[in-house]
């Protein structure tokens, strides 16, 4: 992550939305063990809500806390109905998770390990009175549809594979009728082969569900396919809440930036003219006032001898880090003077890595692309 | 409970089990009716009995039991004593020949518990004899000393007379005249119970005891019986 | 990775590898295994067929076998429940009332039994208002031959079961009832079929507690041949007029409890499929 | 997903939750410890100074609870191992080997007793060997006390240790010897602290059945004040003679492992951190 | 799937190389349960090989055999020493999983649930002598690596979120001075923006490992910025084992083909011109006899109306399926007369859909665009 990346403030997830039935409410404090995480956000039904975060950020926490598995440790989860609100977690108690009805695909899946593939799929039926045939019938059919054979079905979660116990979590979530959805990385095990079709199948399901549908992914694809809105947990807080576009658009985390392989910055627009920070890093801009810019990686590039003649972007830099993969190199630099140049990160492919190796600590010579740049109001 | 045939239930000490079984068969075919025993210890009974136990006759191996159930025995009479022995494993390892030799503390002697009605009657003794006796165990019952000598565990043991009688092929028995000199004996009462659903057979039962048939049966198997000065004959 | 510092470590791999679990184990089986030679020692194996003949001996037998599987099965259906309950306490001093269950196991049967007769008896707690009202009394009863091996052999199938459900991933529980499972579904479906193999420890447990049980009958339901006498009860009484005999009654009641338990336990499956 | 034909499902979710596993399990409880209040009825409170000053009787609560400490402890190295082997067995009638450990649970415990003395008595397979060489007699002794309850107390430890161990994921064991952990290291630093629950269960078991242990341990070891009489003896002694005495023993002995095992069952951590 | 995809015969995973010490051969069956996999291939010492295949092919259960904890049904496992082979797994028994040093990333992780995260990552060392001390600082750093928080790694894997928990595997894995690396799946649960750093993080630590290294994966760009070599188990064999670059060049399998995005045909070349099956879609060519085309799914275009004029590469076609996402669609045609086009799919992006709707079933006209087919040997 870049050392000034800027950290905006708190944009609550409720952009004064008026609430309509099937909606969920969440104003409180999630956590559990030692973590806490305040969050104010709606979830809405017939909209999918895809959380990306860190490991450990809370997104499960939150699927458990929604799903009533475990409770809301301050303020209050309404699920507003035709005829007012009711409080599924607040501070007088929880409707239990059995009355919330949740469709919930586990990280760990948390299949039944004495049941059959198929019964894990039933369970949510028959646990609702729905007779055995009626429930194997409907299981089956959802157990077809997500690729699995007659013959897995009926196996035990213990002799199938770790796909195809991650097919039957979901199949099992899906299958039991349920108000809402909450999907934590139900596609993380499936293979890369399938799992496009496996994709376009939820992604038509989820499209059909009218509840609230809330879906945890750490693959971007999978984010921006599925998600009509995305929420980033970030540092404790729940940094950014928007439709795939905007995020991708103009993304207000690191966090986020990272995961788009971009770089993040907070900068100054003032008559007609973007800087970077101290950084005589400049841009013609339109707007004016605090503005966040991002610059791909692809549009720095960095040079281990000093250009022929030095441009207005380019500045002296040390090499902070090096990432090598199969396919090239990312390089984060930080500029020798710090009123010159941007600490950002450069991709460099193997096909045009400089002839000296870049080590870490060396000098370099960065140069930005200034019309890479992307300016947008803080 | 009660079937077609009639049944007399008959809750007696364990140390009765031998003689009752063999004095059952004629009196099941006098009084056509089937007899029933609950052997325990008396202590064990007579709690039962306080409780409500379907039983019509209690046989106590000490009055003191007979006492426990209070009004629950209508009339209790004796029918038999017993008195003590002194055991050893066959072939008399420890060279066993009296109370004297256990006195010294280089035999492994097991007593019944004071608390018992042998040990009460074996503490007597001692008291009597002045021998203080070191016992290496202290036992429940008398079948735990039984058991101990006969298996050779112990060098000897000092239970009824019934019992050394009963295991004689495999115990011997030293002679234990301090016992009768001391005058110590063991009581065994019988009695109808309140709760007795023909209290009139009960009764029968009771007088089928002191009768010359049972009488003969309680000596023979070692027991002394009140009306006889020496009961070992 | 590798590490010259501790690259000498690698010449311990290859030490031998189970015996500090063998041996131990050898010794424990030996111990309980060596009394059963010394009994068998002393069967009377002439006699055996003339014992084993005997009509009490069939009739305690069979009061014996009915009454350990009757106490077995209300220990399943009190005791699975009491062990579920035991395993959600989540309040300061739990332990306590867990430890409560221990009581009947704690007291020496001829305790307990005695125990059972101030409250079941005529004039006990609760069977005193019994008697008075329905004329039942219970004990010196086959029903009290029951209470008295339930009451005994209860513990063993309570502990087993909570120790195992204490065992289990508490997250089962809400992962079924998130799928709209009452308590109770997710109790009978998720829960009991995960814990099995502690619910089947208990029931052998619980069982054999029961088959072997002797203090609290003999106390609580006394000694009535074909009513109350079961075969530990006939065993004991053997033992002070014929010790062989006795031997060749525990012979019957050994054999009989090996074939039921081993089969039972031959017939389970090796091991289910697990996640 | 909302399926018509199923919706009218919907109404039947509230159904009254827990009350089939509440009821069974307040009926247990109720059973269980009804017989304690017998006994509590009995107690004679006023005498209690006096009997529980009695100098024996602080012998021998302090030998029950030595032995049947001792006794677990034994239980523990001895049977564990024993239940891990057993867990560990697949050829076929592995159900009779895993019956034969119950024999002691089985065999009333006057019988086992016997058996015992047949076996380390003077005279017996092992004892009369042991004898001759060094002059050791085994009964009349504490260590005869420790080893008769062990002996009773054992089954129980390894039928609850099994259990647990039957039903831990397998996959567990081999992912510690792919590690490079020999069988004895895998057990005792996975298995052991994975079972923990059902060890601690079994533990418990052993231990209040070698505190309440009575036949056994009177036919074996005997009944001598200060070496081998414990409790439990002192107890069954007193109940002919001084009902009431016997009463305030047992609460002696209640209160005793009530406060030995609630307070080992409250100080546990109420559930340790699970994958 | 394309119908006519080809199955390009079984090619052996062992193309003639002389083995070296530390390398393993492997040439049997492997399976379990029902499933059977008959394999013939090497590990080759200070190579990483990457398994791909649908989720039940079989990757879990060759690393697990590889590892030693279940066995090898038929054949022989070997592993080369400088003085000889020995036999890991064979008729006559196997040597035990302690012994074959193995660092396993589990699929589901398998941490020791009742050991904290440190503890997890000495067990290795430790159950191999080394001192508490030593193995716990080791363990340590290997967790820092990872990104873990010292209060994480006193942490028991219950108290850790689903990332966490990979990290603690891997760092187990890796911190056990194995002789070979077995890692199935070890990034799925990484969160998407430190990905990219802990996929460095692991190339870095899998270059420095002298022994085998076998890694399973579901994601494309795992498989290629990881491997040196790629194996594709498809249909019960091993279809295909090539370097990352031949791999995504000339895909031999029609599930490499699908998880590329990418059309596969088998076709003829013959005087200069390629052709496809009966098709008359034909283009140049220098090659001669059969061949395997690869075609891009976005060198085909599709219309609902019919195209002015009809060039060579046009075909009457029917879609006989569409998956759609937030960005595009998909759509599989089949042609009307099939001596005159090719079975293929199409991706159209949201961008340039057609007016009126493409409907299963309905009638289109497909132009492949004869210039991305790429052909080579069969
Ligand atoms: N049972 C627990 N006790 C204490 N802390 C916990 C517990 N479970 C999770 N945590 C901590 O809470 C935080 C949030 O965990 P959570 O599982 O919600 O993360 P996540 O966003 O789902 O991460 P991942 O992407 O790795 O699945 C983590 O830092 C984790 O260590
Ligand atoms: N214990 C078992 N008993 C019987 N069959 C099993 C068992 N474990 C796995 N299988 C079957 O073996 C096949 C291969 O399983 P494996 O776990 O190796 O697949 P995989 O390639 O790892 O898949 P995934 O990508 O889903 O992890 C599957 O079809 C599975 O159903
Ligand atoms: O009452 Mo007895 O005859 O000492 O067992
Ligand atoms: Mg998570
Ligand atoms: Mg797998």
């Amino acid at each position: 992550m870049n050392a000034q990346a800027p950290r905006p403030q708190h944009r609550s997830g409720t952009p004064g939305a008026t609430l309509r039935p099937g909606d969920l409410r969440l104003d409180g404090v999630i956590g559990r063990g030692g973590f806490r995480l305040p969050l104010t956000m709606d979830f809405r039904a017939g909209e999918t809500l895809v959380l990306l975060g860190a490991n450990g950020a809370g997104k499960s926490t939150l699927l458990e806390t929604l799903g009533g598995l475990i409770p809301l440790l301050e303020g209050e989860l309404l699920r507003i109905g035709s005829d007012g609100a009711t409080v599924l977690s607040g501070p007088r108690g929880t409707v239990p998770a059995e009355r919330r009805r949740a469709g919930f695909v586990h990280q760990d899946y948390l299949l039944f390990p004495r049941m059959t593939a198929l019964e894990n799929v039933a369970f949510g039926l028959r646990a609702r009175g729905v007779g055995k045939k009626e429930a194997h019938a409907s299981a089956a059919a959802q157990l077809r549809r997500l690729g699995l054979t007659e013959a897995q079905a009926g196996s035990r979660p213990g002799a199938l594979s770790g796909g195809q116990r991650q097919r039957v979590a979901l199949a099992r979530a899906l299958a039991g009728e349920p108000d809402m959805l909450l999907l934590d990385v139900p596609l993380a095990a499936l293979d890369a082969g399938t799992r496009a079709q496996a994709r376009a199948q939820v992604y038509a399901q989820l499209r059909e569900f009218p509840g609230p549908r809330v879906l945890v992914t750490h693959d971007l694809t999978d984010a921006l396919s599925l998600g009509d809105r995305i929420a980033v947990l970030d540092q404790g807080t729940l940094a950014q809440i928007d439709s795939p576009a905007e995020i991708t658009r103009t993304p207000r985390t690191p966090y986020l930036a990272e995961l788009l392989g971009i770089n993040l910055f907070s900068g100054l627009a003032r008559r007609g003219r973007l800087s970077i920070g101290h950084s005589r890093v400049t841009a013609p801009t339109e707007l004016d006032g605090r503005v966040l810019v991002t610059l791909p990686r692809e549009a720095v590039t960095v040079n281990t001898e000093a250009p022929a003649k030095a441009g207005r972007n380019t500045f002296e830099a040390r090499v902070v880090a090096v990432q090598e993969d199969a396919q090239g190199i990312t390089v984060a630099v930080s500029p020798t003077d710090p009123d010159v140049g941007l600490a950002c990160s450069a991709r460099v492919p193997l096909t045009s890595l400089p002839t000296a190796p870049i080590r870490l600590g060396a000098p370099v010579w960065a140069t930005v692309d200034e019309s890479a740049l992307h300016a947008y109001p803080f | 409970q009660r079937q077609d045939t009639t049944e007399l239930t008959v809750a007696a000490a364990a140390s009765l089990e031998g003689v009752f079984t063999e004095l059952a068969g004629p009196f099941e075919d006098e009084h056509e009716l089937r007899l029933r025993f609950s052997f325990a210890g008396s202590q064990e009974l007579a709690a039962q009995i306080v409780q409500g136990a379907p039983y019509d006759v209690f046989a106590s191996a000490d009055t003191a039991q007979m006492t426990a159930v209070g009004e629950h025995a209508l009339d209790p009479v004796l029918f038999a004593t017993n008195e003590l022995a002194l055991i050893v494993p066959d072939g008399n390892p420890a060279g066993v020949t009296g109370l004297a030799d256990l006195a010294t503390g280089d035999v492994t002697v097991v007593l019944c518990a004071e608390q018992v009605p042998c040990g009460a009657a074996t503490t007597r003794l001692m008291a009597a004899t002045g021998e203080e006796i070191p016992a290496d165990s202290l036992e429940r019952d008398v079948t735990s000393v039984l058991t101990k000598v006969r298996m050779g565990e112990a060098d000897a043991g000092i239970v009824y007379r019934t019992d050394a009688l009963s295991a004689r092929d495999d115990v011997e028995t030293v002679p234990l005249p301090e016992g009768r000199e001391a005058g110590i004996v063991n009581e065994y009462p019988v009695s109808a119970l309140a709760e007795a659903d023909d209290p009139a057979l009960a009764g029968a039962f009771v007088s089928y005891m002191l009768s010359d048939v049972a009488q003969d049966a309680l000596r023979e198997a070692g027991f002394g019986t009140p009306g006889t000065e020496d009961a070992s004959s | 990775m590798p590490n010259p510092s501790t690259a000498a470590a690698r010449r311990r791999v290859t030490r031998p590898a189970a015996w500090p679990l063998l041996v131990p184990a050898a010794v424990g089986f030996a111990f309980l295994l060596l009394p059963l030679l010394g009994l068998l020692a002393a069967v009377p194996w002439t006699r055996l067929p003339e014992v084993l003949g005997r009509r009490e001996v069939a009739e305690a037998l069979g009061l014996s076998l009915v009454s350990a599987t009757s106490a077995a099965l209300l220990c399943l259906v009190l005791g699975v429940p009491l062990a579920w309950w035991l395993s959600r306490m989540r309040f300061r001093g739990h332990g306590f009332v867990r430890a409560l269950v221990l009581v009947p196991l704690v007291m020496p049967p001829v305790v307990g039994g005695t125990a059972l007769l101030s409250t079941f008896g005529r004039s006990g707690l609760i069977g005193a208002p019994l008697h008075q009202t329905s004329g039942i009394t219970v004990p010196y009863s086959t029903p009290a031959v029951i209470m008295a091996a339930t009451f005994v052999s209860m513990p063993f199938l309570v502990v087993a079961v909570e120790g195992t459900l204490r065992g289990l991933d508490p997250r089962l529980e809400t992962a079924a009832r998130a799928l709209g499972a009452s308590r109770w579904y997710a109790f009978r479906r998720v829960l009991l079929p995960a814990v099995a193999p502690g619910v089947a420890a208990g029931m052998v447990l619980a069982w054999a507690r029961a088959l072997g049980e002797f203090g609290a009958t003999i106390a609580f339901a006394g000694n009535l041949p074909g009513t109350t006498q079961t075969l530990p009860l006939a065993i004991y009484l053997s033992l002070s007029k014929d010790p062989a005999a006795a031997s060749a009654l525990s012979l019957v009641l050994l054999v009989a409890s090996l074939l039921a338990i081993g089969l039972a336990g031959s017939a389970a499956p090796i091991r289910g499929g697990r996640r």
